[in-house]
């Protein structure tokens, strides 16, 4: 009875200190946003089965301690009908409930934008150790090291991402995007995002891309800074670099 | 001096813990197989290329086949104590598994003038043969240190399972190849 | 001096290898090296090899000649080939304690070098060896610590019997892990490997030659493990004592059947994977480079083991976690068929999972969905492992030993380490967690968190059974506290920068991640610190400890009913089995009987006849 | 499941004939079948049917079996004490 109170008492403490806490920022994108309430659910679901373990743990260790150099016996529980079907069935709902929300609702939400037309589609090849962009239809590519990505907010932006094909497997990662895509040689994959925030890595140091499977010598240094601007300054950027 | 080296076996006859051992071994060797030949769907698709000698897959096939029914008879001899048609068997199995090897050998040259290792093909071809020849030069070699072993005996007694894991062995490269062949030469 | 003579045997085979492989290439106009070094490397390991020993015990029969072995002797029967199973457990133990340490040791370097997010203590090529290095061989001790050193020290004696299945096979899977150490420790002479232990292609065909090293280490250690779970499974099946039916079988003995299953059959993989990479790079193969290639091949291969093999490294140490805990909750183990049945379904699940590793990769996006299912099918037989832990304890009379610390602090650890498991396998998740520190502090809290603990937890339980004395109690805790509150801060520090988007496998880091970064690289140090006292205690006790009773622990199973340590042939008298070994509380559950009680008279079921 | 001599013998030939057969039957099976997918299961069905005959019948798994079904037996026979699990 004790444990039980202690469990539900620590379970409440701990779920009001991870709705209070801020883990990681929000989301520039839409799919990032998902992302981030699949995580916060995941930890929601997480926490009373986490204090469950702690605090059987901890009552144990202090209610059914035995010291003393004489080996005492406990009663011979051998097992309990009740108590591991109910955990068999708690686990398996769990489970289900795990698998269905955030697992496959979370891969439809970030899949739902797979047959619309991008507003932008971006051609990323990867390197060692650089990236580069290619603004689809826009006659823009960026390549140097110091070039920054600039991308339209309120945009559905797709990237098809690639390495050359002499070269490794990289990752293209945005961490402020959430998204995560690896870039294979001779492999072309996709990405899709809705940009919802305006930024810039110069404030938030997530708005970059980032190569996220190594790549040898530079693999951390394979980054390139990312702003995401108003759409109407995205186009006259485009153009004046076209001009 | 062999001193005291702890036999057990309370319930199991060392032949069968010696059988249930190179199953085992089988089993693990077979998933390496299956790696092998998932392999071939990822490197160069469902197409077998024109230029592949039907002719001498098909040979290879029948060889190897044959090979196996001789090894058959070695052991069913070895059984039944026949101690010569248990050589010629033996000897006759090896002759196949060196043709065998010979053949391929041959399929490599040609395969080097059509699909070198550089190539798609030319990888899952090298590959899988190589492994596979690799696995036939062991079984000959078990089967000639086995032949070595049982030249001058009258009865097989405790040479039984050298004569029987050896021949196991060399089925089992059978069957290895039972699926390498299509695989190689078939699927389109 | 069987390992001189090995060394020099391994020279001589090197040469003649390398030579063969120098005249081939010498007529095809091949480059030399890498050839040279793998055909030379074979021969030099069956040189070693019977260099150490195995001449004299094994190949000798091949020629028909007659073989010698002798397993006693002093201290030096731990130098050379040995057939007996309790000093292959001490040389696996031994070796894999050192190799430890050392990983230990670069893992320290790392997180110097972390402390800030510049570049100062190792060049970048140089950071990227002994992150590998540090993968690598910790990765080595989580597979053979205890499937190679514990399994082969207790198994035997758990189940009571004399030997493994197959004695000479036990000591050949050992003596080809010495020259994988060698091998790891030399590649930074040879330009190191960047590739971390994963091993992708295309980056680790076009590594330099310390990539090929690594590769051949890989192999070598794969065939000890495929060994290693052969011999096991055999054991278990034919070499119980008398009675022994599978539901007396100590849980120990059970977890071990599951992870050899798994080891016998998915190590293939690896060293197919391996054996891809060697060949790309000494034929000019195309497994992975695309016209023809594809890199996602490695990947599923590479995955399609090594997923199951964290499974090989923690069924055992759940194992060794459960009985520990009966025995010193003096309770029988609560759902003990539960616990098999759940071993059981990890085997099979852990087999049809090894796609989660690939979310982000670019494999088939319908892959996505099964294979994320099926991975949190896991948690529900993970889940009844955690009912029979607390199943045990509660209502038990604990006795707060050492081992017992351990053993719980892995239901602590794992309890973490398998919550944050489902946070990759699920996909959305993963998507942004896949490769960030998240995953880093993860698989340290399920490996580390939950097989390390096992081991020491096993390696204090059963110290007086391997070495006739005891350890010292007190600084046993002093080594439980400082590890167990060092390891956490460490870990759970680390999940931070996952989430807020710092990758794995960086020198350097945006300095905004630099608060976090030093306190786990403090708290890391610390943890490294917290080896000292354990170190001490096992070199002393061993020494000079008190000698330990046969069973110090009043424990029921059949390792701890003779002496300490056992003899060569581990019963003086056979033991026959007579009921379950957690026969805790229960007057009428007698584990074993020895001596002139016959089976018969104890209706013991002959069953297996 | 003894044989004599003969009928071990006779036996080989039978395996070996019925094998042949198979893979005569593979042979033509890959000319005439043009879609990948038939072509596959039908020729993973036939090399299935040829593994099984050799594993029976040249390397004896049933040789085997008799032992690993009185290990699976002992799996379901239990002791009377461990039968008091309420299971």
């Amino acid at each position: 009875m004790t444990a039980a109170l202690i469990w539900v008492l620590l379970t409440v403490v701990a779920e009001f200190a991870l709705l209070s806490l801020n883990l990681f920022g929000d989301a520039a994108t839409k799919q990032g946003q998902f992302i981030d309430d699949a995580f916060i659910l995941l930890m929601a679901l997480a926490i009373p089965v986490f204090t469950f373990v702690v605090t059987m743990i901890g009552y144990v260790v202090i209610k059914f301690r035995a010291d003393g150099d004489e080996l005492e016996d406990a009663a011979p529980v051998r097992t309990h009908k009740k108590w591991v079907g109910s955990w068999l069935i708690w686990t398996t709902l769990l489970t289900i409930v795990v698998i269905i929300y955030p697992g496959y609702v979370g891969v439809q939400e970030l899949r739902e934008t797979h047959e619309e037309e991008a507003d932008l589609t971006v051609n990323v090849t990867g390197r060692r150790w650089q990236w580069s962009y290619e603004y689809e239809g826009r006659a823009v590519s960026l390549f140097a090291k110091d070039d920054m990505l600039i991308l339209p907010n309120d945009s559905l932006i797709r990237f098809y991402v690639t390495s050359e094909d002499q070269d490794v497997i990289h990752s293209f990662w945005i961490p402020a995007f959430r998204m995560k895509i690896d870039a294979v040689p001779g492999l072309t994959t996709k990405f899709d995002v809705n940009t919802t925030k305006i930024g810039n890595f110069n404030d938030d140091v997530n708005f970059r891309v980032q190569c996220a499977e190594l790549c040898g010598r530079d693999h951390s240094l394979m980054f390139t800074r990312v702003k995401v601007v108003e759409p109407a300054e995205f186009e006259q950027w485009i153009a004046d670099q076209a001009a | 001096m062999t001193i005291h080296v702890p036999n057990v076996n309370h319930r199991f006859d060392p032949l069968t813990i010696n059988r249930l051992g190179l199953w085992l071994f089988l089993v693990s060797d077979a998933s390496f197989f299956i790696a092998l030949l998932s392999s071939r769907v990822f490197v160069s698709g469902t197409s077998t290329p024109d230029e592949i000698n039907q002719v001498l897959g098909l040979s290879l096939t029948v060889l190897l086949l044959l090979s196996s029914l001789t090894a058959y008879r070695a052991e069913v001899a070895a059984e039944n104590n026949d101690m010569s048609h248990m050589k010629n068997m033996l000897l006759a199995t090896m002759g196949m598994g060196i043709l065998f090897v010979f053949g391929v050998g041959y399929e490599w040259y040609e395969a080097l003038q059509h699909f070198p290792p550089s190539t798609g093909f030319g990888t899952v071809l090298f590959t899988l043969t190589g492994v596979h020849v690799t696995h036939v030069a062991t079984g000959i070699l078990t089967l000639g240190f086995v032949y070595f072993r049982v030249r001058k005996i009258e009865t097989i007694g405790d040479n039984l399972f050298a004569v029987e894991g050896a021949v196991k062995w060399w089925h089992f490269v059978d069957v290895a190849w039972v699926f390498i062949y299509p695989t190689l030469y078939l699927l389109k | 001096m069987p390992l001189v003579r090995g060394v020099i045997y391994a020279a001589i085979g090197f040469a003649i290898g390398g030579s063969i492989s120098l005249g081939i290439t010498n007529m095809t106009g091949e480059d030399y090296k890498e050839p040279m070094i793998v055909l030379g490397y074979v021969f030099a390991i069956i040189g070693w090899l019977m260099g150490v020993g195995m001449w004299k015990i094994w190949g000798r029969e091949w020629f028909g000649k007659s073989t010698v072995n002798d397993p006693t002797g002093g201290w030096e029967r731990y130098l050379k080939f040995n057939t007996d199973h309790k000093v292959i457990g001490i040389q696996y133990l031994a070796t894999l304690a050192v190799v430890f340490l050392l990983a230990g040791l670069l893992a320290m370097g790392l997180r110097a070098e972390l402390a800030d997010s510049g570049q100062n203590v190792f060049t970048k090529n140089t950071y990227n060896t002994t992150m590998s290095l540090h993968g690598i061989m910790m990765i080595a001790v989580a597979v053979a610590a205890v499937m190679g050193g514990f399994s082969n020290y207790v198994l035997p004696l758990i189940i009571g019997a004399e030997d493994v299945a197959f004695p000479r096979i036990n000591a050949l899977s050992f003596w080809v892990v010495p020259p994988v150490v060698v091998l790891l420790l030399l590649t930074p002479l040879f330009g190191g490997f960047d590739f971390g232990w994963t091993a992708y292609p295309p980056l680790a065909t076009q590594a330099p030659i310390g990539g090929l090293l690594f590769e051949l280490a890989f192999l070598t250690f794969g065939i000890s493990s495929i060994l290693g779970g052969l011999n096991f499974i055999a054991t278990i099946i034919t070499q119980r004592a008398p009675g022994m039916t599978w539901g007396r079988m100590p849980i120990f003995a059970w977890s071990v059947l599951a992870a050899s299953i798994i080891s016998l059959t998915a190590t293939q993989w690896v060293a197919y994977g391996m054996l891809m990479i060697i060949f790309e790079r000494v034929f000019n193969m195309v497994f992975f480079s695309p016209p023809g290639g594809n890199a996602l091949l490695y990947e599923h291969i590479f995955w399609f083991y090594s997923h199951p093999a964290v499974y090989i490294m923690i069924l055992p140490a759940f194992g060794a976690e459960l009985e520990i805990i009966s025995h010193f909750a003096r309770k029988p183990i609560f759902a003990y068929r539960w616990v098999v049945r759940a071993f059981a379904a990890i085997v099979a699940l852990s087999f049809v999972v090894w796609a989660h590793h690939l979310f982000t990769s670019g494999m088939g996006e319908e892959l996505a969905v099964p294979f994320m299912v099926l991975t949190e099918l896991i948690s529900i037989p993970t889940g009844i492992i955690f009912l029979s832990a607390l199943g045990t304890v509660w209502r038990s009379k604990l006795r707060l030993k050492v081992p017992l610390l351990f053993a719980l602090a892995v239901v602590f650890n794992f309890a973490i380490g398998g919550l944050t498991g489902i946070f990759l396998a699920d996909v959305a998740t993963d998507i942004a967690l896949q490769d960030t520190y998240f995953v880093v502090a993860h698989f340290h809290y399920t490996i580390m968190g939950g097989e390390m603990f096992a081991i020491f937890a096993a390696g204090y339980y059963w110290f007086p059974k391997i070495t006739g004395r005891m350890y010292n109690e007190t600084l046993g805790r002093i080594h439980f506290a400082l590890m167990f509150i060092l390891y956490n801060i460490t870990f759970l520090v680390m999940f931070i920068p996952g989430t807020v988007g710092m990758n794995r496998r960086v020198a350097e880091y945006p300095p905004e991640f630099e608060a976090m970064n030093l306190i786990v690289s403090i708290a890391a140090f610390g943890l490294g610190l917290s080896f000292l006292p354990w170190i001490y205690n096992m070199l002393n006790s061993w020494i000079r400890g008190p000698k330990a009773p046969d069973n110090p622990w009043g424990a029921k199973t059949l390792e701890w009913q003779t002496s300490s340590p056992p003899p060569l042939e581990n019963f003086k008298v056979m033991p026959t089995v007579t009921g379950d070994p957690y026969g805790y509380g229960d007057e009428s559950v007698v584990h074993a009987r020895f001596g002139k009680s016959s089976p018969s008279s104890q209706a013991a079921p002959a069953e297996g006849d | 499941m003894h044989r004599t001599l003969q009928q071990s013998l006779k036996l080989g030939w039978v395996v070996i004939g019925l094998l042949a057969i198979m893979t005569v039957a593979e042979f033509i099976v890959a000319i005439s079948f043009e879609d990948t997918v038939m072509l596959f299961t039908l020729l993973l069905i036939v090399g299935l049917a040829k593994a099984w005959l050799i594993i029976q019948y040249f390397m004896h798994f049933g040789q085997l079996w008799g032992h690993i079904a009185d290990v699976w037996r002992g799996t379901l026979k239990d002791d009377p004490v461990a039968d008091r699990e309420e299971d």
